[in-house]
């Protein structure tokens, strides 16, 4: 019993964190905020690190790890507002075109992706929208109960404007083909890896966003004396602590689900998109609750946070659509008479 | 009990809504923190006092209609529910203006009081400061006397129209050896005055509306200081008490948050949602209860008592109320959340986001949750101290 | 504009409080918890004090008043945590019986609820549940769409048993005839009547609550300072005052609305018992907490309140079926297209 | 990252779930507060310490198992699931024995560790007083030195057993000179000494269950003493270290309350209301997320490390879920939940009842919830002292 990540893992996040505050710090996403352009190095920078490939096999160039080496790279990723589509192009479509890709598709997109040399995008069923849709060089699309990966010469995107220009949405018009199928099976997938990581870049955030409360509130003085030693905001933010601990224990977990292939991973992932959706929720309003003033300029960087941790509470099913599967369950289980 | 209107008041309200309806621009003017939005705001300001809706709570001797607050807080609601502009002026009318009524010479009264009605001079508050939030008796500011004026030193904070003003009212420490609540005063001070810059606040919607207003060796003259030198403090409990024991914001503005809430649930198909109609159903009683709440305050103060310490609880009341519903509305829109363009099912994007987060700034301004919540649990429950 | 009472109601209000005080203390209630037998002195004597008839023609020896008079009766009835059948036959029974009464049903029962000779209790078809049937003289009841007045002969009432041995419960079984049959046209007003005086006495239960609560908290030492210093308690507090004092005035206005007749009155009702139930209920949490190890005992009266609290809660509808009908009405306007 | 069990912890879950199956009465114990209940709780104890199942997280030289905090873990998750009843010997066996192993004198380990472990001895607890619950250095009793003894006065309440342990271990005040931490000593109480009278608490749902302990002049050997005299609040962190180190409530308890909650909305045809859903899916993701955090702090437990003050995180866990299922049932039951009788939905409506209040004391005992969040505010997050 170890529920735990090795010294290699923990080496990774490390790497991931210096990486992520050198090449994609406050100021260069204030510069994004500005109307300014992404910065190529970063994507490739994550490549040579391995954070493209982690789940790759090796024969692709990849890592041939699994969902509970990404983990805390996600987290990583949330605590910088990273601008790149993690979620997309390393937690759903590396592992999906791994397992249900064409020898063809494998060999022609695996090791560019690890490399860092191309990107996919996700669109499904459940949000109109796809992230990147315009630098991605493929998409992968859930379609009348299956899935296909189009090259970019196959979907047009067009760009819809979004309160967090860092987070860039699209429409897509895609032509799908029997060509562009991917492998059967696993249709369902899709959807809770992209829960399943969402959950993980919302704990990173609520880190964040917990992390840069507690600095304000420690230095912060009030009738003569620090915001943070009054009993109201100590408890909010030990409250959040809970909740965001507990929320990556929960996400962890769902990895380790996902990594052993277990069969109660899909109930683990919506247990924790619903708990991350939540727990993020819960420090984002205290956050700025707490900063008062100061976190409502444009000039403070909390609001990076604040924006990505919104739209992500809702990306890949909100809590509420969750809690609806989760009760199902329940249900189920009563039915099948199957507490233990 | 008795809640329905008296004649006369009942036509206010269709002298209002008759001339709201024939004045209020069908285009919505500019946003007040553009040149010619300011400008427009400030000519609207003009045929609202020319109309006879300037000051109408004022005296009739200092110009106002003499409008009890029962009328006061029908103007408010036929105001809201006409979509008419904001009221720059509502700083000068409701705080300054009072102010100066109580505490003012008849020389202060003459040089301010007509031009805050005309919307001649738009007035700002300077009680905020970076160090000086919910503590407000911690305010740096300095005024060191010199000669004929006081020389102001100091930056305030989050001062509604502060880029634009014509006069900031301003609390300033001038004997800097008294402890926390001595030693202030407070002071009236032209905004054209050399040595006073004002930078407009970028708030995280992308917009101003806020400023931070710098003094630097800002000469002011010494009539300029309203009630007696050091002794700001009660005036400025003054000005804070007519913020206090005006009428509460109008209910209709709730009530039209929860069926604009139930529009986008419609639009995001989403209506017969149980989970989204429970969250209405709750939304809605808060909106009843704030309303009946608010006229019971009203009625209170129509006859003739001060709130007190009880103005807290309906501050708490509709800002939570706010809060929550905007957040209720970021959970009904989805994926359409996070969108700006025409995708999304509010009617203007852009605005939808500037009231979400004004709504989550409704706990902090004039006075956070938590200060509101040590007035109620020290001054209505009697608790002690902490 | 006056959204406020008469010195008469006052006054009333006072006496009640006082009666209720000496005849209903609770010392008294902690016999009837131990099992001891009810004392038909209080009902008599809120006959004699005129509670009773307060909402009576006076034509039938009432005092011919409306809702506006009772509330702060039904809010006293609550602070008292009173054994009595007041929503029942006060607030509900006499005012219909008065409304769609045949000559002959009033002259029977009017005079001599009024004067408290007489009982009444109800059954509505949401709760299973009639309070007190065993000692009622008639038995109000919805079936079928119609209301039937039924005298005890025609009853019979089997006992439940309840937590809260003060507040007892039967399921009733009634022979319905034409004869026992109450006018048309009021249906919906028994249930909404319940839902009414029920958010007002919940109301009175969350003042008591409070009330105990800040005394605990202000002579509790822990630390060497009261407890009630502590800010997270504080907060509390503060926040269940704001709510019991908005639901006061909610519960006000739907007293207002259904002595005015106001078309308004049913929608105020439904806000008034959800919100109410709310408010009570937090303070029946916030108010254990705050009491800690103390209010579990049998020997402290807390228990008294938080268990009649959470009954009525659910009585006549819990917030959440009051907030369904609201939802209902809110996407009602919008179709019609007047929010004015 | 292995969440896996070895062969070893999977084959003694095999030998408990198959022993506890062939030994767990069918039929409830009756209440461990009547005197049959009593008699009947120590003969179980006595048949778990035959079967070798007492102290299975004891060293070996002290008659345990030397089990782990896994095997520990799965030893209660099994003994829940069966089941199978109340441990009376739980403060013996998870608190003084261990206690006394660091504490005590070899003549003191001699003297009680074999009687905790056969459950000859059952051991309560005498920390909390009236005027000291969250705040335990605020207590009262007292210990005077006359002769051989050590002459007890006072009273402590909320002592679990109390009026049918054989023993008692007390925090009293020996030196009343020193300030609040220092002059309190550690002592074992035979409860046959004369001058101790219990009382059983009666709760408010009627149960007992607890006791108020009154010491008048009671005379108790010097030999008592565990460690220093006036170092008795040393001795106390060791003993709420273990309650704070010891693996967390099993988290298939929750799992099962939320069944428990889905069948009483089945029960009450509720099934299928989204809302009541929405409330059961919000507290099976809270169960989720107790259950992988507890298999976290398992994790660290079994690798050596000590929670501190992160303990905290997860008592606010559990006990705020156990409140939130409960209240949530309350509503779900509707005009049932004030019912005692055979009409409720509850299969054992006044079991039901009693599990409710014991849900909303959950957040008070062992530490308050807002004792817990300060610890967690001051000693995770660093947050200045208030």
């Amino acid at each position: 019993m170890k529920f735990d990540f090795t010294d290699e893992q923990y080496a990774l996040r490390d790497a991931a964190r210096e990486l992520f505050e050198k090449e994609s710090s406050p100021a260069r996403l204030r510069e994004l905020w500005g109307g300014g352009a992404r910065d190529a190095r970063l994507w490739r920078a994550m490549g040579e690190m391995g954070l493209l490939g982690l789940m790759i096999p090796e024969q692709f160039g990849g890592m041939g790890g699994d969902e509970v080496d990404l983990v805390l790279v996600l987290e990583e990723s949330g605590r910088a507002a990273l601008p790149e589509p993690v979620i997309e192009t390393v937690a759903i479509a590396g592992p999906m075109i791994a397992a249900g890709g064409s020898d063809d598709q494998k060999q022609e997109w695996l090791p560019r992706l690890a490399s860092g040399d191309a990107k996919v995008t996700v669109q499904v069923e459940a949000s109109p929208f796809v992230v990147d849709a315009d630098i991605a060089d493929a998409l992968l699309i859930e379609k009348d109960a299956a899935l296909h990966l189009v090259p970019s010469t196959h979907f047009d995107a067009a760009a819809i404007q979004t309160e967090d220009p860092s987070r860039r949405l699209f429409t897509v018009t895609a032509k799908l083909s029997d060509a562009t199928r991917l492998g059967g099976g696993l249709f369902s997938q899709m959807f809770l890896r992209g829960a399943w990581a969402t959950a993980a870049v919302l704990n990173g955030i609520a880190m964040r966003l917990l992390e840069m409360t507690v600095a304000h509130v420690k230095s912060r003085q009030q009738f003569g004396r620090p915001v943070g030693s009054f009993q109201a905001v100590k408890h909010k933010l030990a409250s959040a602590a809970v909740l965001i601990e507990s929320s990556r224990s929960c996400t962890w977990y769902a990895a380790y689900a996902l990594a052993k292939d277990l069969p109660d991973a899909p109930v683990a992932i919506s247990a924790a998109k619903a708990y991350a959706s939540e727990a993020e929720g819960y420090i984002n309003t205290e956050a700025l609750q707490c900063h008062a003033g100061i976190g409502f300029t444009w000039e403070h960087d909390l609001h990076f946070w604040l924006k990505r941790g919104r739209a992500l509470e809702q990306a890949y099913g909100s809590a509420r659509h969750h809690r609806a599967i989760l009760a199902h369950h329940v249900f189920d289980e009563l039915d099948r008479g199957s507490e233990r | 009990m008795d809640i329905s209107y008296s004649p006369e008041q009942i036509a206010f309200r269709h002298e209002v809504r008759a001339w709201l309806r024939a004045n209020v621009p069908e285009q919505r003017l500019p946003s007040s923190d553009t040149p010619e939005g300011w400008d427009a705001h400030r000519e609207w300001e003009q045929k609202l006092f020319e109309g006879g809706f300037a000051g109408i709570h004022w005296p009739r001797e200092y110009g106002g209609r003499g409008a009890g607050v029962v009328m006061q807080a029908i103007f408010e609601e036929e105001y809201l529910l006409a979509g008419a502009p904001e009221r720059i002026s509502q700083i000068g009318q409701n705080l300054m203006g009072p102010t100066l009524m109580v505490h003012g010479t008849e020389m202060q009264k003459q040089q301010w009081l007509r031009g805050i009605l005309s919307a001649e001079d738009i007035w700002s508050q300077g009680f905020s400061e970076p160090d000086a939030g919910s503590d407000l008796a911690g305010l740096r500011t300095r005024a060191v006397l010199d000669g004929d004026a006081w020389v102001i030193n100091g930056q305030k904070i989050w001062t509604s129209y502060g880029a634009n003003a014509d006069w900031i009212f301003a609390l300033v420490r001038t004997d800097p050896e008294s402890p926390r609540h001595a030693g202030i005063s407070f002071i009236a001070v032209d905004m054209k005055t050399e040595g006073i810059e004002a930078r407009p606040i970028r708030q995280l919607d992308g917009r101003a509306g806020f400023a931070e207003v710098f003094f630097t060796d800002a000469r002011v003259p010494l009539a300029n200081v309203i009630g007696d030198v050091n002794a700001g403090w009660q005036v400025a409990m003054t000005t804070l008490g007519f913020e206090r024991d005006a009428p509460s914001k109008p209910w209709a503005r709730y009530r039209r948050d929860v069926a604009e809430l139930a529009r986008l649930a419609r639009a995001r198909g989403v209506e017969n949602d149980p989970v989204v109609r429970d969250w209405i159903g709750a939304l809605f009683a808060d909106a009843e209860a704030y309303r009946h709440h608010a006229t019971r305050t009203l009625s209170r103060l129509a006859n003739g008592e001060s709130l007190g310490p009880e103005a807290s609880m309906t501050k708490v009341l509709w800002s939570e109320m706010e809060r929550r519903t905007y957040e209720a509305g970021l959970d009904v829109m989805g994926p359409y959340g996070e969108v700006l363009s025409t995708e999304s099912p509010a009617d203007d994007p852009s605005l939808w986001h500037t009231l979400y987060w004004f709504s989550r700034a409704a706990t902090i301004y004039a006075g956070t949750s938590e200060i509101q919540r040590n007035i109620i649990a020290e001054r209505v429950l009697g608790l002690p101290k902490g």
